[in-house]
């Protein structure tokens, strides 16, 4: 019974950082998802230069860890664009840094779940939309991307989850989200009531992946509702 | 006025930290204010971040001081720049069972009685410590790493016997067992704290700050002598630690 | 109104059409009939450049061109011409059957919402399926699906519409409902290029029949005389073929 | 800043000590929880009563919590209840072996996931084919759907594969001295953290680059059904990058016809 | 040898199957035709336990049991005493055609390898594939897909084999070789029931042809009588419609 009341004390705590954690995660995921889109497109272009610099690039990204990848940017980033741009951006505030690493992080797997997705579509498709007239960016975005993007789903939420517990990277150069802020009490307590600290951190987390999880498989099954019989209708076709 | 970028770990409760206010706390920062207030030459100012970010950044010249509790080592002293002059003194000891307390209540005998010691972050003070301990002496202590772990636990583990000695300061110790409501109180005549002695503690500088850690020196000196030190400790701590110097630390 | 000649296409070492004519006439319906894997599909396919040719000629829409010196606004007008019924149907699994339609009358040809349905309400009807318009395509049957499909050619009003074995994925009481559409489309004077199994369609409805095999046309004609008096014995043997299975 | 180099090279050696340790965890959290990890998807896909939601909620919870907190779980409080019942032999397990829990049970979750969306792709007709060629259901499963769901399965497997590389190393919580354990033991003394975490990037850039080339050998070996290519010898696809698979699109296309036409078989 | 009585079957509301009986002598080649939804295809996968009935009775390879009653075992011994021929092949894409063939006999049967391949090895020659052996699956034409099929069924010498429309995916070309191994089957004593479109074949080959239409058996007899002389209207409308389709 204590333990139930610190953890809801704890979780009154952290939740205030709950806002960096989302801010940081959306902004990140929004850009990731873009740049990992790009990666896609590059990974299956017909140029064997552009395909050799991306699949580096994603090989390379996947096998990065979090804290490595923060450093590289905290520290890395200010040095080039000193030296290419003339620019200080030592000043910017440390949280833009988060999410650049963020997202170089979350576009490489990112960029691998979506290729795959795509080449999920049924090619018949695309030649379709064609000769209906549609150009091909027209075809790629009203007919593919809405199909591939459900078919990515699991395994994109699969990623944004893991994304959303990087807090350990946004520690490191300091910016307080709620793993931060978890380890923060800690500290304040004298290492104290560890247990119950993360319990509390535990619990948000999972209430916020069960939601990521409730949009999945709403999301699948609206899409089912599509693609598979609904057996009401099937007696009136 | 040159502004002085100042780096604190926000997980050293008491030492450095983040208060209620989101503003640095602790020993090592208040006597960094202390100093800054000593040099008008000077304005600090002062950044949160993880132990990692704090090395790392004033090495390379993103703060130009660091504080997190920090002892001397030769081979830090080779990558940074240690000032002449200690700015606070660390009450180390072990955490043992009180029953036991004959038996581990040194470093000598702790290996003489094969105690088994709890596992330390090598990013830690104390880590060095224990590893310098070895390089001089034999037997040899069993020093175990582990990362940064959670204090509540070591001292559960040290109760059931999982270990025998767990090397901490004292507040920690004050503030889960001994304090009314702290997190272990439980365990309160169970465990005890035995000092093994202080050791000093220091700001590390970036190399290229010799002018700075210069009138840090100077004004550090002033601090302690005047006893302001010994007041911040005391409000820390509990107690002058600067008074441990006195004791052999083994 | 369209011609190619001298057509060719290889895929990888292997030559697949060599050497194809076709000349169609406003109103005309061509069948192309032949053995698996003689190169009728790829033969539309690359008129309606869906694939690329390896040499040849084309005269559509305008354009007057050999395949090689094709522009990407040529390649889109005749995209934009042209109108393909799929074997296995391809209608846009993610829309309605109304919105399979309304899709090209909107984004590539610039209608308004409201033209656009009206256009494709009319479509539907035509086929026979204008209750189904909110369906989408996965709760239709295969017939039902091939109809969108004609519907969505026909909308389009393209200059000829091209279909390859539009009832072959058909189960055979199906089939019967998508050519009666098409016969009506033909009466209606719809230029149509048809590849097909169904030697009655072929025989009733069109005006040419052309007999492909390995890459060549081998004869051409009328499909009485086609059927009845096939000049080689290359046709002979494959009408037989196709009439002893029935 | 200047970077210390021959404290570099110093890791770099100590360190390759670390690399086993991390490869052990790496491999053991793989082979425990890839058939468990099938076994729950497949409890997932045919929703056995009782058992599936608590897959379900099994997954959403360790998918949803993070690492550390399961750490405290299985590390901090599980052997001291252990304990209460063995003794104190209770605190002489290895502490590898929590490892190897703490990141089984953390695979398991994500692999049910990804064996449940791979074994969809699979037709139902290779399932009901197995069982009328006399088949029991577990053999079909194990000859016929499952080397042909690992297609596409296999890139999420990698997926999977190099979170668990990059996160075995929170073992080090649990005293456990991988690469980055020793790695950051060294910068302790020193504290040239930056140079410690330059060579372990080293290792694991290299630990992830051959985890990847063996998956995608892996992939091409199942796929080898799919395209009558010629096959490149070990050398040349060391060194190739992978080629928009045009061949897997065709089948799939091919797999995506019948499948709509099966559907619509059931609609007539 | 084979007897079904009272076989029902319901999907959510719907009644697929009422009341349906069927009698298999050895070396009977029964036809079962009907309108598509009709159930044909719900009743053979019934039988070969790959669908559960709702209702009925089954006698077979020593079983003698309500539906209902049927325990695992039973099951197995069922699945191991049919051979089964699907519509779209279903060949397991990841073996090769021998290892198509031989995968039943050795894990379900038990012999041994090289027993295995010899008696693949004539089985894959009675279709005409005996040079095929080392293809997988995707590199098959659907009229060589289609004979493995029919070869991995008779190799494993089941009591009864059944057809599930083994044409309907196939082109008009490749049907012939398809039903060309079914007749010889048929010849050789092979008992078969065969759901299929092909009259040709329903007249010349079977000695019983089953018309079903809405989850009932409307008319059943010898070919010679049901084609010339059906006794109910909706035969005879069904028959008219196919034959129009050619
Ligand atoms: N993308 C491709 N790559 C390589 N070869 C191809 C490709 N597409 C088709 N072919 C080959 O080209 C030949 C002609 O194929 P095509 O599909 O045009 O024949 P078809 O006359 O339409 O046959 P069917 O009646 O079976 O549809 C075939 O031998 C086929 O294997
Ligand atoms: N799994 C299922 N769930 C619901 N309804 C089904 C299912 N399978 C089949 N049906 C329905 O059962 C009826 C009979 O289907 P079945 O496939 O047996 O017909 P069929 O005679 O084989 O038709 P066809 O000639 O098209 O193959 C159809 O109306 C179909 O919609
Ligand atoms: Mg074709
Ligand atoms: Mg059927």
């Amino acid at each position: 019974m204590k333990e139930l009341s610190l953890i809801l004390q704890f979780v009154q705590q952290i939740l205030p950082a709950i806002w960096i954690t989302l801010l940081i995660s959306v902004i990140s995921i929004g850009i990731g998802t873009i740049f990992g889109f790009l990666l896609a497109w590059g990974k299956m272009s017909r140029l064997k230069s552009v395909r050799w610099l991306t699949s580096i690039y994603v090989s390379v990204i996947r096998a990065t860890p979090a804290i490595i990848m923060i450093f590289i940017v905290y520290y890395g980033l200010p040095f080039l664009f000193k030296g290419w741009f003339h620019l200080n951006i030592e000043g910017w505030q440390r949280m833009y840094f988060v999410i650049i690493a963020l997202t170089l992080l979350f576009s490489a797997p990112v960029a691998e779940i979506m290729r795959s997705a795509y080449l999920a579509v049924p090619k018949g498709q695309q030649e379709a939309g064609l000769l209906v007239g549609m150009t091909k960016f027209q075809v790629f975005y009203r007919i593919l991307l809405p199909q591939a993007f459900v078919i990515a789903l699991p395994n994109f939420a699969n990623s944004v989850i893991n994304l959303l517990k990087e807090g350990a990277l946004t520690f490191t150069i300091g910016v307080v989200d709620m793993v931060a802020k978890a380890q923060m009490i800690v500290s304040n307590n004298s290492g104290g009531f560890a247990f119950e600290t993360y319990g509390a951190l535990a619990l948000i987390y999972w209430v916020i992946s069960l939601a990521i999880d409730k949009f999945v498989s709403s999301a699948e099954k609206a899409y089912r509702r599509k693609r598979q019989t609904i057996d009401g209708s099937r007696e009136a076709v | 006025v040159t502004t002085v970028k100042v780096a604190y770990a926000t997980t050293n409760y008491p030492i450095t930290y983040q208060n209620s206010n989101k503003q640095g706390d602790g020993y090592d920062v208040a006597i960094m204010k202390a100093v800054d207030k000593a040099l008008p030459q000077y304005k600090f100012k002062y950044t949160g971040t993880s132990d990692d970010d704090v090395l790392i950044g004033v090495k390379s010249g993103k703060y130009a001081v660091g504080v997190k509790n920090i002892f001397y080592t030769a081979d830090r002293a080779k990558t940074y720049l240690f000032p002449k002059n200690y700015f606070g003194v660390s009450d180390s000891g072990f955490v043992v069972r009180t029953k036991d307390k004959a038996k581990y209540d040194s470093l000598k005998k702790l290996t003489k009685n094969h105690g088994k010691l709890v596992p330390i972050a090598p990013q830690n003070g104390q880590y060095a410590v224990i590893a310098d301990y070895n390089k001089k002496h034999t037997p040899k202590i069993k020093l175990g790493s582990a990362d940064t772990f959670v204090v509540s636990d070591a001292l559960k583990w040290v109760n059931e016997g999982r270990y025998d000695a767990f090397f901490a300061i004292k507040p920690m110790f004050q503030a889960n067992v001994e304090k009314k409501n702290g997190a272990n109180a439980d365990l309160k005549g169970k465990l005890t704290y035995v000092t093994l002695g202080g050791i000093k503690t220091y700001p590390l500088f970036n190399k290229d700050q010799k002018k700075l850690a210069a009138a840090y020196d100077q004004a550090i000196k002033k601090i302690i002598a005047s006893g302001e030190a010994s007041k911040i400790s005391k409000k820390y701590f509990g107690q002058d630690n600067f008074k441990l110097l006195n004791q052999k630390f083994d | 109104m369209l011609t190619i000649s001298h057509l060719k296409k290889r895929f990888g070492q292997r030559t697949i059409l060599e050497d194809i004519d076709l000349t169609v006439h406003q109103g005309d319906v061509i069948t192309l009939i032949g053995p698996s894997g003689s190169g009728k599909t790829t033969f539309l396919r690359i008129i309606t450049t869906l694939e690329q040719a390896d040499g040849g000629h084309i005269q559509f829409a305008g354009i007057d061109k050999d395949f090689a010196d094709l522009t990407k606004r040529d390649i889109q007008t005749i995209r934009r011409n042209v109108g393909f019924v799929f074997q296995n149907y391809n209608l846009f699994n993610n829309k309605t059957v109304l919105q399979n339609v309304t899709e090209g009358l909107i984004v590539a040809q610039k209608r308004s919402k409201a033209a656009a349905k009206a256009i494709a309400v009319s479509a539907l009807a035509k086929v026979g399926l204008a209750d189904f318009q909110d369906y989408y395509p996965s709760q239709l049957s295969g017939g039902q699906a091939q109809r969108v499909g004609i519907a969505r050619a026909i909308a389009l009003n393209p200059k000829v519409i091209f279909f390859d074995e539009p009832t072959s994925a058909l189960d055979p009481e199906l089939v019967t409902d998508v050519l009666q559409v098409m016969r009506q489309l033909a009466a209606e004077g719809m230029t149509m290029v048809v590849i097909t199994h169904q030697m009655s369609f072929a025989r009733d409805v069109s005006n040419q029949v052309i007999f492909m095999a390995d890459g060549h046309v081998i004869e051409k004609g009328q499909p009485s005389q086609l059927f009845t008096t096939p000049k080689v014995s290359r046709t002979k043997q494959f009408l037989a073929e196709i009439l002893a299975t029935v | 800043m200047s970077l210390d180099t021959a404290f570099m090279g110093q890791v770099f050696k100590l360190t390759l000590q670390g690399v086993p340790v991390t490869l052990k965890i790496v491999l053991v959290a793989l082979i425990i929880s890839l058939p468990i990890g099938f076994l729950f998807a497949l409890i997932r896909i045919y929703q056995v009563k009782v058992l599936s939601p608590l897959v379900r909620l099994y997954v959403s919870f360790v998918r949803g919590t993070p690492i550390i907190a399961q750490i405290l779980i299985v590390y901090s409080a599980f052997p001291s209840f252990l304990a209460q019942f063995i003794g104190k032999t209770a605190f002489n397990i290895d502490p590898i072996i929590y490892a190897y829990i703490v990141f089984a049970l953390n695979s398991v979750a994500t692999l049910t996931e990804v064996f449940r969306s791979a074994l969809q792709t699979v037709d139902k007709g290779q399932l009901e084919a197995g069982l009328l060629v006399g088949m029991t259901p577990a053999q079909t499963f194990l000859r016929v759907i499952l080397p042909q769901a690992l297609i596409s399965a296999l890139p999420n497997i990698t997926n999977t594969t190099l979170y668990l590389i990059k996160n075995s190393s929170l073992a080090f919580i649990m005293s456990v001295k991988d690469i980055t354990a020793v790695a950051k033991t060294q910068a302790a003394f020193s504290y040239n953290f930056l140079e410690a975490y330059l060579v372990v990037w080293v290792y694991y850039l290299v630990i992830a680059y051959v985890a990847e080339f063996l998956f995608s050998t892996l992939t091409h070996y199942f796929s080898r059904y799919l395209v009558a290519e010629p096959n490149k010898n070990w050398f040349q696809r060391l060194f190739s990058f992978r080629q928009p698979n045009t061949a897997v699109t065709n089948t799939q296309a091919k797999r995506a016809q019948f499948i709509a036409k099966e559907v619509n078989h059931v609609n007539n």
